[in-house]
């Protein structure tokens, strides 16, 4: 088993139907690694979300707090 | 113990917790077996007689179409399994494969396509198996569009799962109606993928292929369907402490 | 209609706990139905009422704890519950191209006992127009009609029954559930205005709702419930 | 037709499926007479669609022939998804589809029922109509018979297989486009034994097997559709 092509220009040009072969080959493995990708690009969206959810409730914890401080001494 | 096992897999904190160990060697087996198998199919294997170097398209081609249609066994066997059991966590793989499944049929149409220019000269080819991979296609499509319908996520996945149920019912008889409508009308030219006996020197690649693109799909089926498991169990406090965590390191190291 | 003996009847209810969309809405919920007794189910809005009423006639899926009728738990025992059940729940289950009389033929009664049951909830002389030209209040007091129909079931489930009703029409119900409480049938109903019922009782489902919305479970949910 | 006489919901343990199911299958006649409007636009689309036809390829009549067989099918189909989304929305509006559900009786009857009646008020009609609209497109004389046959099978399998697309999305709101999403995979084999049966007659072949496989498909079909369509019945009562 041995390299079937003499140069790099004739592996990329494989007589001819290179362009095939490698649009091939480029779409398959960047749609693959897109894929793979993914599920870190939603970890960090999910990140953002809960330390949006924490913000809120934090300032939901604030006001209620402030509000039983003003109704305690009336 | 396998019954145990089997009760304790349903809870996606233990699958998240047990699949952490095996994620790096999935990866790097299937980036090791893709990268060694595409190398060896392009640069060292010979070219076919009649196509030339266009048939090296198959060792992307026949893989990816191959997961495409056991993708869509995988999500339905899945989705069966919710149904019968109840089992939140296989909903879950089920919508993770969805997407997967729908990617991979793109991926075998779209080298499919591009595959058929130097040998027929056009693009789109009425080949039975490109016909009924683009049916595949529409099914997946199908399943995706259902879940993204519902509001209520517990409502969406039994949906998709009994439309998983019935797509896998319909898949042998979809197959074999595009079978017998091609035969009808087949034009002059070979069948596109026809099962010739392929010499070693062009198996062993596609082998190689073969595997390695099912360790990728494992691989990207597990990442996807943990990423969904944090997504639904946000308000539990190991996800909290999880992504806590995540984020201390991270401000840390950042 | 031979009829098994409404008096055997009885649900029993035993540390029912409901989730929707991840949230607990209510837990550890206990209680018993028995033949002739009635039970009200208040709340407020969101605390889970039509999920409970749900639940107990087998349409919302996933709940833990035990649910039996006659003994026998859930969900084994669900079709013999549904063969003693009338359920009227938020859409009224009265089909807008028939009349009231062929809607109640399709829930198995006789014209003349159609007629009467007509008249009883004030629709009298609107029982033969369609129902798509009836309002909703009348298309809901033709559900109720199903309630004055001779042969009917021994278990009610009514969610919200007095929403469309004016003060002549409760006082017909709450007559005709008096009546129907006497014969050993029993009723389950949720309901905001109180109701002059013998020995009814009610429960509060806000109570059984667990304080705040703390997470889950130290677990996460055991999904294999 | 005056009113009914059985009762439908028969709580009585008695109460024996058959005689349910053809009390259901009386009250869907009479609800679908009723509703005049439902009968007639899936067939005034099967007109206008294959009207517009000649006006988009020519009127030659070689190429229409040609055409025929196939394009009345495609028509015919879609023809029937029009009306495929009404199927349980009414029911599922008004209450009734969850008293369905909890009545004794088995869903599957209530669907068999209703699918029956949608096949009689949309598909038995547009098989009738077919060869008028064969002969409008030139369709070889040879190809009439086979395409009512073809039509009149076919269409019942399209009811049942979207019966269970209409379940499915009963609960949504504006769900048509996704129906046809999901049941036009499902579609295929029916249409390509239809198209062929047509295709085999009009070029003088025996269309025998073809109408074999669309029966076979119907028999499938009536026996695994509804259980599939009840199931999603329950799940979309869930919402």
């Amino acid at each position: 088993m041995q390299f079937q092509f003499d140069s790099l220009a004739a592996f990329l040009h494989m007589d001819g139907h290179g362009t095939f072969v490698w649009a091939a080959y480029g779409v398959t493995f960047l749609t693959l690694t897109a894929l793979a990708l993914q599920p870190r690009l939603q970890r960090r969206r999910l990140k953002r979300e809960l330390e949006r959810q924490q913000r809120i409730e934090a300032r939901r914890r604030s006001v209620e707090t402030r509000r039983t401080r003003e109704a305690e001494p009336a | 113990m396998a019954w145990q096992w089997f009760h304790r897999l349903g809870s996606p904190r233990w699958f998240y917790q047990k699949t952490s160990a095996w994620m790096p060697w999935l990866a790097l087996a299937s980036l090791l077996l893709i990268g060694a198998g595409s190398i060896w199919g392009l640069g060292f294997a010979p070219e076919d007689a009649k196509q030339g170097n266009s048939y090296r398209i198959i060792y992307i081609h026949v893989p990816a179409a191959f997961l495409a249609l056991a993708g869509y066994y995988i999500m339905a066997i899945s989705g069966a399994i919710g149904l019968i059991w109840k089992m939140k966590l296989s909903f879950v793989v089920m919508r993770a494969a969805a997407p997967i499944g729908a990617v991979l049929t793109f991926i075998a149409l779209f080298t499919g396509a591009v595959w058929g220019k130097p040998t027929w000269g056009t693009y789109w080819v009425w080949d039975a198996r490109i016909t009924s991979m683009l049916i595949l296609l529409f099914l997946y499509i199908g399943v995706i569009a259902l879940s993204r319908a519902f509001s209520r996520e517990q409502v969406a996945d039994k949906a998709c799962a009994l439309l998983a149920l019935v797509g896998t019912v319909n898949i042998p008889i979809i197959y074999k109606s595009v079978d017998w409508w091609f035969t009808l009308h087949q034009p002059a030219t070979i069948k596109f993928t026809e099962k010739s006996s392929i010499d070693p020197s062009m198996f062993y690649p596609l082998l190689t292929m073969v595997i390695g693109f099912y360790c990728l799909y494992a691989w990207t089926l597990i990442a996807h369907t943990r990423e969904k498991i944090l997504q639904r169990e946000w308000r539990t406090s190991w996800v909290q402490q999880l992504m806590g965590g995540e984020s201390a390191t991270e401000s840390k190291a950042g | 209609m031979a009829r098994k003996s409404p008096s055997s009847n009885s649900l029993q209810v035993r540390q029912l706990s409901c989730e929707r969309d991840g949230r607990v809405l209510f837990a550890g919920l206990d209680f018993e139905l028995g033949a002739g007794q009635a039970l009200q189910v208040e709340g407020a809005n969101g605390a889970g009422k039509t999920t409970l009423l749900r639940t107990l006639i087998g349409s919302a899926g996933d709940f833990t704890g035990e649910i039996a009728w006659n003994e026998r738990a859930f969900p084994a025992a669900l079709p013999d519950l549904r063969a003693h059940l009338l359920y009227i729940g938020h859409g009224a289950g009265v089909r807008r191209g028939l009349t009231p009389l062929e809607n109640l033929a399709w829930y198995g009664a006789g014209r003349g006992e159609a007629m009467r049951a007509l008249e009883q909830v004030d629709l009298f002389g609107f029982e033969d127009s369609l129902c798509h030209q009836l309002s909703a209040g009348q298309n809901r007091r033709v559900a109720l009609a199903r309630l004055f129909l001779p042969g009917a079931p021994p278990l009610w489930i009514l969610d919200e029954p007095l929403a469309a009703l004016d003060v002549a029409g409760v006082s017909a119900l709450q007559g005709q559930m008096a009546c129907h409480l006497s014969r050993g049938g029993s009723i389950l109903f949720t309901s905001h205005q109180p109701l002059a019922l013998a020995g009814l009782r009610t429960l509060n489902l806000s109570e059984y709702a667990t304080e705040e919305p703390e997470p889950l479970a130290e677990e996460g949910t055991d999904v294999f419930a | 037709m005056s009113s009914l006489e059985q009762p439908v919901l028969d709580y009585t343990p008695r109460a024996r499926n058959v005689a349910g199911f053809v009390a259901l299958l009386r009250s869907e006649l009479l609800l679908a007479l009723r509703r005049s409007a439902d009968i007639a636009n899936p067939l005034l689309f099967f007109v206008t669609v294959l009207a517009l036809l000649p006006l988009g390829v020519g009127p030659e009549p070689d190429l229409l022939a040609r055409l025929a067989p196939g394009m009345i099918w495609v028509v015919a189909l879609l023809a029937t998804l029009l009306s495929q989304e009404s199927l349980f929305r009414g029911d599922f509006e008004d209450g009734s589809l969850e008293q369905l559900a909890l009545a004794p009786q088995p869903l599957y009857f209530a669907v068999l029922a209703k699918v029956s009646v949608h096949w009689l008020v949309t598909g038995l009609p547009l098989a009738l109509l077919s060869p008028l609209l064969g002969m409008m497109l030139n369709l070889p004389s040879g190809g009439y018979l086979s395409l009512f046959l073809s039509l009149l099978l076919g269409t019942a399998s399209l009811s049942l297989i979207g019966a269970v697309g209409a379940a499915l999305t009963v609960g949504l709101r504006r769900a048509g486009l996704l129906l046809a999403l999901i049941v036009m995979p499902l579609y295929v084999p029916v249409l390509i034994f239809g198209t062929g049966a047509v295709q085999a007659a009009v070029d003088g072949y025996a269309y025998g097997p073809q109408l074999a496989i669309l029966a076979a498909l119907l028999a499938g079909g009536t026996a695994l559709a509804p259980l599939a369509a009840a199931g999603a019945i329950r799940i979309s009562l869930d919402n």
